[in-house]
């Protein structure tokens, strides 16, 4: 029967053929890919022609954002009844198994696609001036397009093994790019660590796809929502568990609680790569996961539920974490944790679109944000760097008033502060409130949410604090940077601030895409509209309450209170005493100091996971079965001159043969017992 | 359709023709040393014999299996079908790979002795007639053939000592291991009156298998389970590797291996499908300790060669996992992850070969610092080499281990595919350092390769695994329709259920 | 003297050579007492009706085969080697560990004809390779004649031809192998 | 007909010989005690052989030929080794390892 199961069931569910610009979708991918190839080629044969590099890495994003709109331009004239699949070659094709490498062009992928072609050229444009001076330069943006391309084939593929190519590329790309400057130890451990965590997550992944060829025996996205509603059953174990392996993906990808630990760290690498990848695209490629499957969420509420909860810990805990950070891009890896946390809120609570939306908006201020800090990290890097100073470029407690020297970043890094902390009216006010209104409406089914929408909101308040605590440490009072290094201080290049107007443009008004009707002006659900066709049936069997009347102006007028109430707090209480520079500064004591060691997470981590998994196989391994058994069971201190030669590597394998034939025959010993029975 | 008679002189001739050009060769290439034996030139003029005597073997092979050749009547003394033709091949690739990347290595060591080509293809001989062997005694005597030659290519390096030590400890738990496989074959015999696979499948069709058998059929396990290095009988391995001259440890982990599972597919399947709850239990139990044991050890290797011993012994665990459903998939997974490991075992021995000298066990992560800058294409290789044995999608390896856990999801065993996943991650903490250094590293002063070069011959080599794993990694469908198809061919002449079907 | 008696005091003294040639200190002594067990061996294979397994027992393996052996040790004169055995605690643990294999094989000895019965009939029928060259009926012939010379090579070079073609193949390539290691200067 | 005994002492000598095996540290001591495991199964081909046919004494012939291609290339490889330590006590040949 096995073999006769692998015979393909024909295709169910529908999809539409390519027709118009769609079926040059693949050149999205081609652009990045080719730019990779050619800056790749550059960094290894003339890696000083950085003109040619800047032309071609940021050249074949604009052509792929080209190729995106005009994607959308044609969906958007004739929205198609069904997902358009573009089937490029049959890649795993045997008896039972045809695997196309597809693309699959909807209305949610097309915002994907969007996203990271937009965002992506500017940041790509933004590092033209950021990383000029660096020796890596073609090196850098052959990585970052290489790395673009496999997003693209993330959003973009139609079925799990191409989306999983995408997957595991796009961790491999972050992990070279946060060891980009691999000089450093700490570094290099950081994009190990990254990559060895989102491992495994992908394992999660991997796991969640062989059950789903075991059940539904397709792994196209079209064919698995067509045919699990009427295969499984609704909250069984087996969606339970493939959802919760696709979970464990997304926990890992997107940082939620307990993966998190990596993002933070992941901080080493160069300020627009936090940007692109850590802030505005890879990370969010879970919420995207669990939205591109939200037939198979819906029909599990028992995940739908650790999904919201752990998006809404993950909210609250990373938030309170980043109250007390001094480093400035630390500060902002929490609040991306924190604001991932909400957007799996969002899509554990079945509003799969708030969801999208708030990703969307995300992407603007925290690209934003991350730009912005980068401007300031370069500022002050070139100022201790005139004067040989030796102090952190990234500690806040070395700037403070630097709104003076860089008017331009100031303004519109408060625009994305304003904006994340949730001020009415700029996008992430319209998002972050969808998502808390959806909690709340939810909560009439369970109890539960409830709880779920106070930890959104105490997050909140922290947000609206963090931020403002780090407007205020950085470009408020008096400046702590030094006075012969004051006057290095200066505005960044307009190559590297017009990126950040454009995207602050987009959070002032971002919240366009999708106004909810209480909204005076503009259309309304403009997202919810379009991407209706792509959630419509998991809003089918999870249907979002949401609230309305009375109660959404007073959970509106309740958030804006908050936000505000967050915002004053940070700036008053940052200011209300001298800061001293990172240099002078005194410990942290009592509760802030826990916040700033991260509630211990990496220290606990380590005693619990790594130290004894060390510990095991050197104290067990080594010093028990080699020094303990071999020299103790007396090879006549032949382990003594065994190690005079040298020993490399594994201890276990002790060169003696006699310890191998006796292993051998225990082996032989237990393998007749098993096979005798 | 050619049905060949196996009964009779001219028929078996026939069937065998493959194996017999290749011992031709052997005997051709002894013949040649007799005149020239003495300069490089004499030692490259064997290898070319030796390159050139595959060439009829592969013609006859092609010759057969075009024909579908197939025997009249049982099968008998030697199988054919296209289980057999594919093992063939395998091993023949194997096989050109090796002596072509023997040619510069050779030189550069000074092993100036044309006799290395001619106990190669003697090896070779051995591992086709174990891969193709029909009963017991024809693959317990080509299993001998291909050890007694590999032992003293393990020790060709006369001048070392660690090459003379490798082939010592090779030898010793190599023929200890005869011995069990020996006690298996005896007992097995004993318990069924057969030494034909075909017969003692059919003998024990639907019964259970006695005592006898079943220890015969253990013992027959721990002997196949050195062969392959699978944990607990692996130690042998990495010792071995690491002294052997590296074309043959790389021809150790690719020919001995896959002739090893080659043969181990054809008694499971072929002989003891109804046995199935007496050798599966077995099977994923040293599937799951070689796992578990080569990758971790693996990750605290210093040296290349050693961390890609312990790599193969992982690679062991992963194809036991193949062979563990005992179904038509699970041999095509056998066969195709073993196309895919071959493949990129081979290039990364060949690439390991001009990254040192002397044995290459001095070659660690510091040699190929900084590599991309001044080889590019090599640390591209190299590349494509470990990304490819970490499964990593795009390559080979992947589409390997995608039919390695389709074939075991498909028979119901979720922890042994969790675990072969899990595993392959941590692969991912030895493997991709190795990049890491090559591209991320900055070079020393010294030229990494010191003025080694891969000559023509390892160039094309190598150019052309990478090609194969990169082309096959993105358009696989054809191969792995064929690696089924051939599974089937096996699973049909086994003339019994199968495990896992039916079910 | 029954048959049975013999093949037990020939047992024995193939054990107990056996136990001595382990335990020898001197590797000489060894090999003498190895050539003892296959002496025994031999004997035994008398009494199991395979006289011609018998001979060449005695003139390959014992005559030859292990002469090999001891000239191989006289060469390296390795005659007075002492401490050869390793430590107490190795012993200690090879014998646990034998005594498990040994646990396991010993259930062999509850295997008798009787219980392979149904083996028997079937013995030399359509089934097994020794029927299928129509020539090759040696596998009926009597028990008694089974010892004749006459009756294995009718079965090696018709039945067994292909593994026969193969050990030639063998111990060519274990010549080659043997002169390219030991000889002194290729 | 002694099936049942004539098995036994194969599985003792067959044991000896492992014991050997993990027993002794001279590489030529060591290989005889692999010889000795050969001889113990070929009782258990003879034995067998009784009850089965003849195939089991050709295999014996088989077996015969395999240990002496080993015992060939086995005490070149023992010489090889000799010649590099002077030795060929194991405890000596532990220079591959980790």
């Amino acid at each position: 029967m096995t073999f006769s199961l692998l015979a393909a069931l024909p295709q169910v569910g529908e999809m539409t053929v390519a027709t118009g610009a769609a079926r040059w979708v693949w050149l999205a991918v081609a652009f990045p890919l080719v730019g990779f190839l050619v800056n790749g080629a550059l960094a290894l044969k003339r890696p000083e022609a950085k003109t040619a590099v800047s032309v071609v890495g940021t050249g074949v994003l604009l052509a792929a954002f080209a190729v995106a709109a005009t994607v959308f331009v044609q969906l958007r004239g004739h929205p198609p009844d069904a997902p358009i699949i573009v089937s490029l070659w049959s890649w795993i094709v045997s008896t039972g198994m045809d695997i196309q490498f597809a693309f699959q062009v909807d209305q949610l992928s097309v915002v994907m696609l969007l996203v990271v072609t937009g965002v992506g050229s500017l940041i790509h444009i933004f590092s033209v001036g950021y990383m000029r001076a660096d020796a890596g330069y073609a090196r850098y943006f052959a990585y970052l397009n290489l790395f673009v391309a496999f997003m693209l084939v993330l959003v973009l593929g139609s079925n799990l093994p191409v989306l999983f190519i995408g997957w595991e590329g796009v961790g491999l790309c972050s992990y070279l790019l946060i060891s980009f400057w691999y000089g450093d130890k700490a570094n290099a451990d950081a994009g190990k660590k990254a990559f060895l965590v989102n491992r495994i997550g992908d394992l999660g992944v991997l796991i969640a796809m062989f059950l789903l060829w075991w059940q539904v025996r397709s792994l196209e996205f079209v064919t698995i929502a067509a045919r699990v509603p009427g295969t499984l059953p609704v909250d069984g174990g087996i969606i339970i568990a493939i959802t919760l392996f696709l979970f464990l993906g997304c926990v890992g990808k997107s940082a939620q609680i307990p993966l998190y630990t990596w993002l933070p760290d992941a901080m080493a690498g160069p300020t627009p790569v936090s940007a692109l990848i850590h802030a505005a695209t890879m990370v969010t490629a879970g919420v995207y996961l669990v939205a591109r499957n939200s037939v198979l969420f819906a029909m599990a509420p028992t995940t739908s539920m650790v999904v919201a909860g752990i998006g809404a810990l993950t909210a609250l805990f990373a938030a309170s974490i980043g109250l007390r950070q001094y480093d400035i891009k630390k500060v902002l890896a929490y609040s991306t944790v924190s604001q991932l946390g909400y957007m799996f809120l969002a899509v554990g609570t079945g509003a799969y679109v708030a969801g999208v939306f708030h990703l969307v908006t995300h992407a603007f201020f925290k690209a934003l944000l991350f730009l912005g800090s980068g401007s300031v990290i370069h500022a002050m890097h070139h100022a201790y760097h005139a004067t040989h100073s030796h102090e952190d470029a990234q500690d806040m407690r070395n700037m403070g008033g630097l709104r003076k020297y860089m008017p331009w970043t100031f303004g519109l890094m408060l625009i994305a502060t304003l904006a994340i902390a949730g001020v009415a009216p700029l996008s992430g006010f319209f998002s972050k409130d969808e998502i808390l209104a959806a909690a709340f409406g939810r909560g009439e089914t369970h109890k539960i949410w409830l709880l779920f929408w106070g930890m959104g909101l105490a997050a909140a308040l922290m947000t609206a604090y963090y931020m403002m605590r780090l407007m205020a440490m950085t470009f408020l009072g008096d400046n702590r940077t030094g006075a012969k290094e004051r006057e290095h201080l200066h505005e960044a290049p307009w190559i590297m601030t017009g990126p950040l107007v454009v995207l602050g443009l987009l959070s002032l008004i971002g919240g366009v895409i999708n106004l909810p009707a209480f909204f005076p002006a503009g259309p309304h659900h403009v997202l919810d509209g379009w991407l209706e066709p792509v959630v419509a049936a998991a809003s089918r069997l999870m249907p979002v309450a949401m609230p309305h009347g009375a109660t959404e102006w007073a959970l509106i007028g309740g958030a804006v209170t908050i936000a505000a109430v967050g915002l004053v707090l940070g700036w008053k209480l940052t200011l209300a005493n001298p800061i001293p520079t990172a240099h002078d500064a005194p410990e942290d004591t009592g509760f802030a100091r826990v916040l700033f060691r991260k509630y211990y997470v990496d220290e606990i981590y380590d005693a619990l996971i790594v130290r004894p998994l060390v510990a095991f196989s050197r104290v067990v391994l080594w010093k028990g079965v080699d020094q303990g058994l071999i020299d103790g069971v007396g090879a006549n201190g032949s382990a003594g001159l065994a190690r005079a030669l040298g020993w490399i590597g594994s201890r276990l394998q002790t060169g003696q043969l006699g310890f191998y034939v006796v292993v051998f025959l225990i082996g032989a010993v237990w393998l007749l017992r098993t096979v005798a029975q | 359709m050619m049905p060949i008679d196996l009964q009779t002189p001219s028929g078996v001739t026939l069937a065998l023709l493959p194996e017999i050009l290749v011992c031709a060769g052997a005997m051709l290439v002894l013949m040649v040393n007799a005149w020239k034996h003495h300069t490089g030139a004499d030692s490259r003029l064997a290898g070319k014999v030796a390159l050139a005597s595959l060439i009829p073997a592969a013609a006859a092979l092609a010759w057969l299996w075009a024909g579908g050749a197939e025997p009249e009547g049982r099968p008998f003394m030697v199988a054919l079908d296209g289980f057999r033709f594919a093992s063939l091949a395998l091993i023949l690739i194997a096989t050109a790979a090796t002596i072509l990347l023997s040619f510069g290595y050779l030189e550069r060591e000074g092993l100036i002795a044309p006799e290395y080509y001619s106990l190669l293809l003697f090896a070779a001989s051995g591992m086709m007639f174990m891969a193709g062997a029909e009963d017991l005694m024809v693959l317990f005597l080509g299993l001998e053939v291909m050890s007694v030659s590999v032992y003293v290519l393990a020790g060709f390096n006369r001048g070392s000592i660690f090459s003379a030590e490798a082939a010592l400890k090779y030898f010793l738990v190599g023929a200890f291991a005869s011995a069990f496989l020996l006690y298996g074959i005896a007992l097995l015999w004993g318990a069924t009156g057969q030494t034909g696979l075909s017969g003692i499948g059919e003998r024990l069709a639907g019964g259970e298998l006695p005592l006898m058998g079943k220890l015969g059929l253990g013992l027959l396990l721990i002997g196949m389970g050195f062969k392959v290095a699978a944990v607990p009988f692996h130690m042998w391995a990495p010792d071995v590797y690491d002294g052997s001259p590296t074309p043959i440890a790389g021809f150790m982990a690719t020919g001995v291996k896959a002739a090893g599972f080659l043969a181990l597919v054809r008694i499971l399947y072929v002989a003891v499908p109804d046995a199935a709850s007496t050798w599966q239990p077995v099977v994923a139990a040293l599937a799951v300790a070689s796992m578990v044991v080569g990758n971790l050890v693996a990750l605290s290797q210093r040296s290349l060669k050693r961390m890609l011993a312990y790599s193969s012994i992982a690679h062991a665990g992963y194809l036991l996992t193949a062979l563990w459903p005992g179904t038509r998939l699970g041999a095509g997974a056998v066969v195709i992850y073993l196309a895919a490991y071959v493949l990129t075992t081979v290039a990364a021995f060949g690439i390991l070969g001009v990254l040192g000298k002397g044995g290459e066990r001095d070659v660690t992560l510091d040699s190929v610092a900084g590599l991309s800058k001044r080889h590019p294409w090599l640390a591209f290789a190299l590349t494509v080499c470990m990304l490819s044995l970490l499964g990593f999608p795009g390559t080979f390896g992947f589409v390997g281990k995608w039919a390695i856990l389709s074939g075991v999801v498909g028979a119901r065993h979720i922890l042994l595919a969790v675990i072969l996943v899990v595993t392959s991650l941590i692969s991912a903490g030895y493997y991709l350092p190795v990049i890491m250094a090559a591209y991320m590293r900055d070079a020393g002063a010294e030229d990494p390769l010191g003025g080694r070069r891969f000559d023509r011959a390892g160039v094309v080599t190598v150019a052309v695994a990478i090609t194969v794993i990169l082309v096959l990694g993105v358009l696989p469908g054809s191969v792995l329709n064929s690696a089924i198809e051939i599974a089937g061919t096996l699973v049909r002449t086994g003339g019994s259920s199968l495990v896992g079907i039916g079910r | 003297m029954s048959g049975q008696t013999v093949f037990y005091i020939l047992a024995g003294a193939a054990i107990l050579s056996a136990l001595l040639c382990i335990i020898q200190k001197n590797p000489i002594a060894s090999v003498l007492w190895l050539i003892s067990t296959m002496f025994a061996l031999a004997g035994i294979y008398v009494l199991l009706q395979a006289q011609f397994i018998a001979a060449i027992q005695v003139l390959v393996y014992a005559g030859a085969i292990m002469v090999l052996f001891l000239f191989v040790i006289m060469l390296l004169n390795l005659g007075r080697d002492t401490g050869d055995l390793r430590g107490m605690p190795v012993r200690l643990a090879a014998v646990l560990v034998a005594g498990g294999l040994l646990g396991e094989l010993v259930l062999l000895a509850r295997v008798t004809p009787g219980s392979m019965a149904l083996l028997r009939g079937t013995a030399v029928g359509a089934g097994t390779p020794m029927a299928s060259f129509p020539a090759g009926q040696a596998g009926a012939a009597a028990p008694g004649a089974q010892g004749v010379v006459g009756a294995i090579a009718e079965p090696l070079f018709r039945t067994y031809l292909v593994p026969f073609e193969i050990t030639s193949i063998l111990l060519l390539a274990a010549v080659v192998g043997a002169v390219v290691l030991a000889k002194r200067k290729l | 007909m002694l099936l049942g005994p004539s098995l036994l002492v194969s599985a003792i000598l067959f044991t000896i010989g492992v014991v050997g095996v993990m027993l002794r540290r001279n590489a030529i001591v060591l290989f005889m005690c692999i010889e000795l495991m050969l001889n113990a199964v070929n009782l258990t081909f003879v034995a067998l052989s009784q009850v089965l046919g003849l195939g089991g004494q050709v295999m014996v012939f088989f077996v015969m030929t395999v240990a002496a291609a080993e015992a060939a290339v086995g005490l070149a490889i023992i010489l090889a080794i000799f010649r590099h330590t002077r030795s060929v006590d194991l405890k000596n040949i532990n220079l591959l390892q980790g």
